[in-house]
């Protein structure tokens, strides 16, 4: 099992099997051990249905077979053993469950995750941090996700992590992690949630408590003040074309909720909630015409010559 | 962990004795003691209806828990019931006769009344009445709410059970019937344990007070919501597989292929 | 073996069965959103305030009643006095009429009051679940009223068919699930 | 059959025409037919329409799949696709399939002359059809629906909507749903009252058992459908509250109450199928099949559970645990049951003497296929799994296995077995044999590698995925498979045009089988029987046939 699940983690990132957090791992056990029982009722199938293919094929010679149409003690034999596998594997599975989502009681959330048609919105309970698509944590304790929704369902899944856990429109449901390894883990929405459910994809960095803690100060602070002329024009260009009635940007007047807040926008990686790279370039092509980069995204397209777009990718390319 | 001192609370109601000696009377005046087997499982059950209505469990039921409650709410109705039909099998009687007659021809009210009690009893308003009767020294309500379930467990399962095997229902019409039953019975395991708090308020008071175990309000009534849910329904379905069974292995003997 | 007339009657009496079932599983549907908004706040209060009890009630009465007239229907039929079979078929057609009459002195009332469909969770789930009965109620109608016209036609002169007893299921059904239905949403609340 | 009403039903003097429309009594003597075995011919040839519809549908989806960030089909166009080949797939391929065969064979293995409400028949069918018609008119009327078979809200409200496509869902399914319980109604009082007289519950065939089942299912699972339909219609016609939380509904009631529906229907369609295999199985191993009692048994457990399994599809949607464990108990129990079933056939086949007709390969292949789909399946009753691969490929893969290993497979052995019946031709074994192995080998290429891709964290209905490792290989791996898959359907069609125009004639008893289905002539004539032979037992044919080997007169005893 050990070499299988080595190969497949050099084999691609997002699988089950790469656990990274003791809930992942639980579930890889019973996983482990539901796969083997399988393996051995589908052998046992398997090896008995060609048994007798080859054994029992007609012959030309010989007449009918013996009738024989039943047999109780069989039949017990069929129902008990069945039993008995899906009675071990429902308390194996109890075991698992309650280990890996205990009660949340009054447990405060560490951060807020809402899901909104087609990015992820993330509120650092207890700082002034928000941030946009790509969300950091610290490694080593258990943290409490609270997971709600914008819209519609939407949900929230990092294979490394385990379980995965809806949002729901009008209800909060709870999320235990605990992240062992330090790294950048990939995940998914996973529930279909419109036009863009594919590129509603999750970024999650781990970082050391020290680490994670300067991150989580260095977003608590307003944006950076635009340096030179063209990121200033750009500023101007952000307030007067009205991204400020769906993007915030602390520290400056947007204050719109409709879009991801940008306050930190050029400190993500990705843009687009996975879908690319975050580079000037890219910026330049999302503002050209967000429909074409991202059909049915609900940014709408503005009409800018090349001055404004230099002007509004200066800006946001250096709100770090 | 078992608190040593519920063990002791083992009591014997002069209800109790009330409803038990009812019921042997009413056996002996239609069965005469006749039939050995009968006689022997009759017996087990009134001693299984004497322990359960004298036992710490019911002491927890009285006075702590909704969950406990419904569990001699479901053994009464579900076991007790049935097993006092079954124990007079082959008895022939004319009051059992006609009655076999009755809910052959009309098995609905066999159906009506089995499922009918089990609601009733759970009309808050009257649930809360039995349970403040409880203390006094001759407890007419609990009497009525035991006896009438009992009874109800014993009406229910004529159609199916009944002392006249020619009267009983069709194997696949007891299934329907049985099946409509646990959906009646799942409804309202469903409505108890998502029952706003208080409705039972009885046990939302904190009954008397009495909590040996630490289980919270909710803990408890979305417990006796599932133990009406999950257990009945066991039950029901597995009367499905055993009148199936029952069919089954009827008439002709064990047969190749079912031959008539 | 039965033959004939007699089969015919078993297998409609089965027929209409399993539909009368069939639609008390869509009714258990409509009934169990319907309690399931009733548990949120607020909404206890909008039924007790909405609603007329007394005058619904009078006019369930006006509807039970025409299931006892249609019972007399089915008992003059099996007798053969087909007078009084079209008799009490048209009085149990009127007597529904008046229900559903009633049904729209409600539902106007309600509407003037502001609440309808899309006011708020229990305008939608009463209309729904009040509304797919009287939906019940007019077919089983127009069923009657088929089936009277056919009676003063003359189809029933011989007493051999099982058309009478067969509707008559389904309007007694239709009057079941009121009786449920009216105790929900009218009678509980008052006694919450 | 009754005397009592004026409107009779003329019968017709002509015998039942050809299956082509290019006869001489013309398209209208079908569309006006009541006759069940043309009713069931007409069903068969809409489920075959629509597996076509439905397969082109899924292999546009599968050619934007094969490669990572692919622009062959943008998502608007993807999402409709996939949501319009589940439904289409479910409602107007298996569904119409699985009635099809029922209207047609469940009077002859009774018995019986025809169903017990012959307009009634025909009105079911056609409200199939219209509801499929309804249903793919979208498509002309701004946009199919496109948030998924199931439909979730508040997606499927008007405000997330950008055409009226989920509308025709709700009226397509609603219109064709009458149709299914309208036939099913008509099952179950043809199966109880119009049995020959000697035939009992106890000899009725296996078939005809499960259909009795299925129709009682469909009877309780369907409502729920409809007042969904309905209910999410006045959302979004008259802004009612039901689904969207800004109102006071509830996004999840939807799922409750959609999924109360949809489990029940996933058995639906395959307890049928389970009745089709338990006829080909004795068949075609020359021997009884075992233990039928268990069989029936087992059929009614799984029916009854069916009802109780429904939050399986709901464990990721943070109802607490006490809740996921009652279900996880109750989907975990539902498994054993159907391991009776495989067991018996298995049984069944031992000791025999087997013949690999193409129908009865299609059986050896459906119990492995199936198993796996099965055991997919029960991996899900376990939570904690579930939380993982729950919305993934792996979803994909059990369905596909279960679908398609289990209740298609079953259809074309069904069809296989049937059709010189049906036709008075004969379907070329040897062709079938390629069509089966190009068909297999096509379905587990497509669908084995998809357990694989969900474990490996990709999504369901994503319209493209990132280039990560190992994802645009398999799912390259499984869009060659679809193509195979499509090609053996190709080949299958061949077949079938090629037999009904200039196949061999059939005999009346081809395959030398046990039920009165075979004791008429190929096809039937429009009065199947005029005199039925005894039955005595629940292989009546082949008593007739071997009367000194027949199943009444036989000293075993069970179990021997
Ligand atoms: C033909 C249809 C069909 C059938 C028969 C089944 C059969 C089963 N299904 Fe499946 N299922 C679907 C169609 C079907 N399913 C569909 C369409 C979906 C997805 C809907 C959607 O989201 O789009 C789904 C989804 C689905 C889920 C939800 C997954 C998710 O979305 O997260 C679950 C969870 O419990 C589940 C469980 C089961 C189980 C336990 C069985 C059991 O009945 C299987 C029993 C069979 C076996 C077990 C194999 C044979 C047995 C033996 C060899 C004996 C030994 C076995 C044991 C020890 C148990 N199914
Ligand atoms: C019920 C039966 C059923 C059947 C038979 C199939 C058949 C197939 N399915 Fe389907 N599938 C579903 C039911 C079914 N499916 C359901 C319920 C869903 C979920 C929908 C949702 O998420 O909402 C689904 C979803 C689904 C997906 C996931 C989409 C997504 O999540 O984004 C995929 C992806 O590969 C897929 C693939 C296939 C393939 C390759 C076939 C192949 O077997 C198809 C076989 C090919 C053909 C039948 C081709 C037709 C023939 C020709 C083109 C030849 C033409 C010849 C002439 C005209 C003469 N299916
Ligand atoms: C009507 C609302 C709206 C307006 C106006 C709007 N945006 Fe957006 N914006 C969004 C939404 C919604 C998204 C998220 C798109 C997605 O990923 O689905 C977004 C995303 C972005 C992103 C990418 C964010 C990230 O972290 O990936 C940038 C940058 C951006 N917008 C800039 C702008 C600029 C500059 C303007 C004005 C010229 C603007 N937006 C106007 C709604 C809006
Ligand atoms: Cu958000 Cu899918
Ligand atoms: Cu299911």
């Amino acid at each position: 099992m050990n070499n299988f699940s080595v190969l497949l983690s050099r084999f691609t990132d997002p699988t089950v099997l790469n656990t990274a957090s003791p809930q992942a791992e639980q579930i890889r056990s019973i996983g482990n051990g539901f796969l083997i029982a399988a393996t051995g009722i589908f052998l046992l199938v398997l090896v008995l249905t060609i048994v007798i293919v080859v054994r029992f094929r007609s012959k030309t010679t010989g007449g009918e077979p013996r009738q024989i149409a039943g047999n109780r003690k069989l039949e017990i034999l069929m129902v008990g053993v069945p039993m008995l596998l899906v009675i071990v594997f429902f308390f194996w599975s109890l075991h698992t469950m309650s280990a890996i989502m205990p009660p949340v009681s009054d447990h405060p959330a560490d951060v807020v995750i809402t899901g909104h048609q087609w990015w992820w919105q993330a509120d650092y309970k207890g700082t002034k941090a928000v941030t946009a698509n790509e969300i950091h944590l610290p490694v080593g304790k258990p943290l409490l996700l609270q997971l709600n929704s914008a819209d519609v369902i939407h949900d929230w899944w990092v294979p490394a992590f385990g379980a995965k856990m809806d949002m729901i429109p009008g209800t909060n449901n709870n999320l235990w992690v605990t992240v062992k390894r330090p790294g950048i883990y990939e995940g998914t929405c996973s529930e279909f949630c419109g036009k863009q459910h594919a590129w509603m994809r999750i970024r999650v960095i781990a970082q050391t408590p020290d680490e994670y803690h300067k991150w989580l100060i260095t977003q608590s602070t307003d944006a950076v003040k635009p340096a030179d002329s063209v990121a200033l024009a750009g500023e101007v260009l952000f307030g007067k074309a009205s991204c400020s009635s769906c993007h915030s940007i602390r520290g400056s007047d947007a204050n719109g909720s409709e879009g991801p807040d940008l306050t930190h926008f050029a400190s993500r990686q990705t843009m687009l909630s996975g879908m690319m790279a975050n580079t000037p370039a890219n910026v330049k092509r999302w503002l050209t015409d967000p429909q074409k980069v991202k059909p049915g995204a609900h940014m709408p397209r503005f009409i800018f010559n090349k001055d404004s777009l230099n002007a509004l990718t200066a800006y946001l390319s250096q709100l770090k | 962990m078992v608190n040593t001192s519920l063990i002791l609370h083992w009591h014997l109601d002069v209800s109790t004795l009330l409803l038990a000696a009812i019921f042997i009377a009413f056996f002996y005046s239609v069965t005469r003691f006749k039939r050995q087997r009968n006689n022997k499982l009759f017996a087990g059950v009134i001693i299984l209806l004497l322990l359960l209505l004298s036992s710490p469990l019911h002491y927890l039921a009285m006075h702590a828990y909704f969950s406990a409650h419904m569990i001699i709410h479901v053994i009464l109705l579900l076991i007790c019931g049935p097993l006092l039909t079954l124990s007079l099998a082959g008895t022939d009687h004319p009051l059992l006769n006609r009655l076999s007659r009755f809910f052959n021809k009309n098995i609905w009210c066999a159906w009506i009344t089995g499922v009918g009690i089990m609601w009733i009893w759970h009309i808050p308003a009257l649930f809360d009445m039995a349970m403040a009767n409880h203390g006094s020294f001759a407890p007419v309500f609990p009497l009525l709410q035991s006896g009438s379930l009992l009874l109800a467990g014993v009406v229910f399962s004529w159609p199916l059970l009944g002392p006249e095997e020619k009267l009983h229902t069709h194997a696949l019409s007891g299934i329907v019937y049985l099946f409509t039953a646990c959906v009646s019975c799942s409804l309202l395991g469903l409505l108890i344990t998502f029952a706003p708090q208080g409705t039972y308020h009885y046990y939302h008071m904190g009954g008397s007070g009495y909590n040996p175990w630490n289980i919270s309000h909710i803990e408890d009534s979305e417990a006796a919501g599932l133990i009406m849910w999950v257990p009945c329904c066991f039950v029901y379905l597995s009367g499905c597989l055993w009148l199936l069974y029952r069919w089954f292995i009827s008439g002709s003997g064990v047969k190749l292929n079912n031959v008539r | 073996m039965r033959i004939g007339t007699e089969r015919k009657n078993m297998e409609n009496k089965l027929m209409i069965k399993l539909v009368v079932g069939t639609e008390a599983m869509f009714f258990l549907s409509l009934i169990m959103v319907f309690v399931y908004f009733s548990l949120a706040p607020g909404f206890v209060r909008l039924q007790t305030s909405e609603l007329d009890l007394r005058s619904t009630g009078m006019f369930s009465l006006v509807l039970f009643s025409s299931s006892f007239t249609y019972w007399r229907a089915e008992k003059n039929y099996h007798k053969g006095n087909i007078g009084m079979l079209k008799l009490w078929l048209i009085v149990t057609f009127l007597l529904g009429a008046i229900f559903l009459f009633g049904q729209g002195k409600e539902y106007i009332r309600l509407f003037n009051d502001h609440v309808n469909l899309g006011a708020n969770t229990f305008g939608t789930s009463f209309f729904t679940l009040t509304g797919f009965h009287g939906l019940h109620v007019l077919v089983g109608l127009i069923i009657i009223a088929i089936v009277t016209a056919l009676a003063v036609a003359g189809d029933y002169d011989e007493k051999k068919s099982s058309v009478i007893s067969t509707v008559g299921i389904y309007w007694h059904f239709v009057d079941i699930v009121w009786a449920v239905v009216f105790f929900i949403v009218y009678v509980i609340p008052h006694i919450r | 059959m009754s005397e009592e009403t004026d409107l009779n039903v003329p019968e017709p003097t002509q015998s039942i025409p050809g299956l082509g429309v290019s006869n001489n009594q013309g398209l209208l003597q079908w569309i006006s037919s009541v006759d069940h075995k043309q009713i069931g011919i007409m069903y068969l040839w809409l489920s075959l329409l629509f597996l076509v519809i439905g397969g082109i549908e899924i292999m546009l989806v599968r050619t934007q799949l094969a490669v990572p960030n692919n622009d062959f089909l943008g998502p608007e166009a993807y999402n409709q696709l996939f949501t319009m080949h589940g439904t289409t797939m479910i409602f107007f391929v298996l569904t119409p399939a699985i009635f099809g065969f029922a209207t047609y064979f469940v009077p002859l293995m009774i018995g019986a002359n025809d169903m017990a409400f012959p307009r009634l028949n025909a009105l079911s069918f056609w409200m199939t059809f219209f509801g499929g018609f309804l249903l793919y008119f979208s498509f002309l009327a701004g946009g199919a629906p496109d948030a998924g078979w199931f439909n979730y809200a508040p997606l499927n409200q008007y405000n997330y909507s950008s055409s009226p496509g989920i509308n025709y869902y709700c009226s397509g399914l609603l219109l064709s749903g009458i149709g299914t319980v309208t036939a099913s109604v008509n099952f179950i009082v043809t199966i109880l009252k119009y049995r020959v007289n000697d035939m009992g519950l106890k000899q009725m065939p296996l078939f005809v058992w499960m259909i009795l089942i299925n129709s009682f299912l469909v009877l309780a699972a369907f409502p729920s459908l409809n007042a969904a339909l309905v209910m999410v219609l006045l959302d979004r016609q008259l802004h009612a509250h039901f689904f969207n939380a800004v109102g006071g509904g509830s996004a999840i009631l939807w799922q409750h109450l959609f999924w109360l529906f949809g489990h029940p229907e996933v058995y639906i369609l395959i307890l049928p199928i389970f009745g089709i295999f338990s006829e080909i199985f004795p068949v075609f191993s020359r021997k009884p099949i075992f233990g039928y009692g268990f069989v029936v048994g087992s059929g009614i457990a799984i029916a009854l559970l069916a009802f109780g399994v429904w939050v399986h599809h709901m464990f990721a949607t943070g109802l607490g645990n006490t809740v996921n464990n009652f279900f996880a108990a109750s989907s975990l129990l539902i498994g054993v049951p159907t391991g009776v079933k495989i067991f018996n056939w298995l049984a069944t086949m031992w000791g025999g003497s087997i013949k690999f007709s193409v129908a009865m390969l299609f059986g050896i292949a459906f119990l492995v296929e199936f198993t796996i789909g099965g055991l997919s399946g029960v991996s899900f009753a376990i939570v904690p799994i579930d939380w993982q691969l729950t919305d993934t490929y792996y979803v994909v893969a059990h369905l596909h296995y279960v679908f398609i290993g289990g209740s298609l497979f079953g259809l074309l052995s069904g069809l296989f077995y049937w059709f010189p019946k049906m036709s008075g031709r004969v379907l070329d074994e040897r062709s079938g044999r390629w069509f089966f192995w190009l068909f297999v080998v096509g379905f587990n290429t497509t669908f084995l590698v998809q357990h694989a891709l969900g474990a490996m964290g990709m999504a369901r209905r994503v319209y493209t995925y990132p280039d990560l490792p190992g994802w645009g290989i398999l799912n390259f791996i499984s869009t060659a498979g679809g193509f195979l898959m499509a090609i053996a359907v190709g080949l299958l069609i061949y077949i079938l045009v090629r037999a009904v125009r200039s196949g061999s004639k059939a005999e009346n008893d081809p395959w030398d089988a046990n039920t009165l289905e075979w004791t008429t002539t190929s096809p039937p004539n429009l009065k199947n029987f005029e005199q039925v032979i005894p039955v005595k037992s629940t292989r009546p044919f082949r008593d007739y046939k071997r009367p000194d080997d027949a199943d009444w007169n036989r000293k075993e005893e069970y179990g021997k």
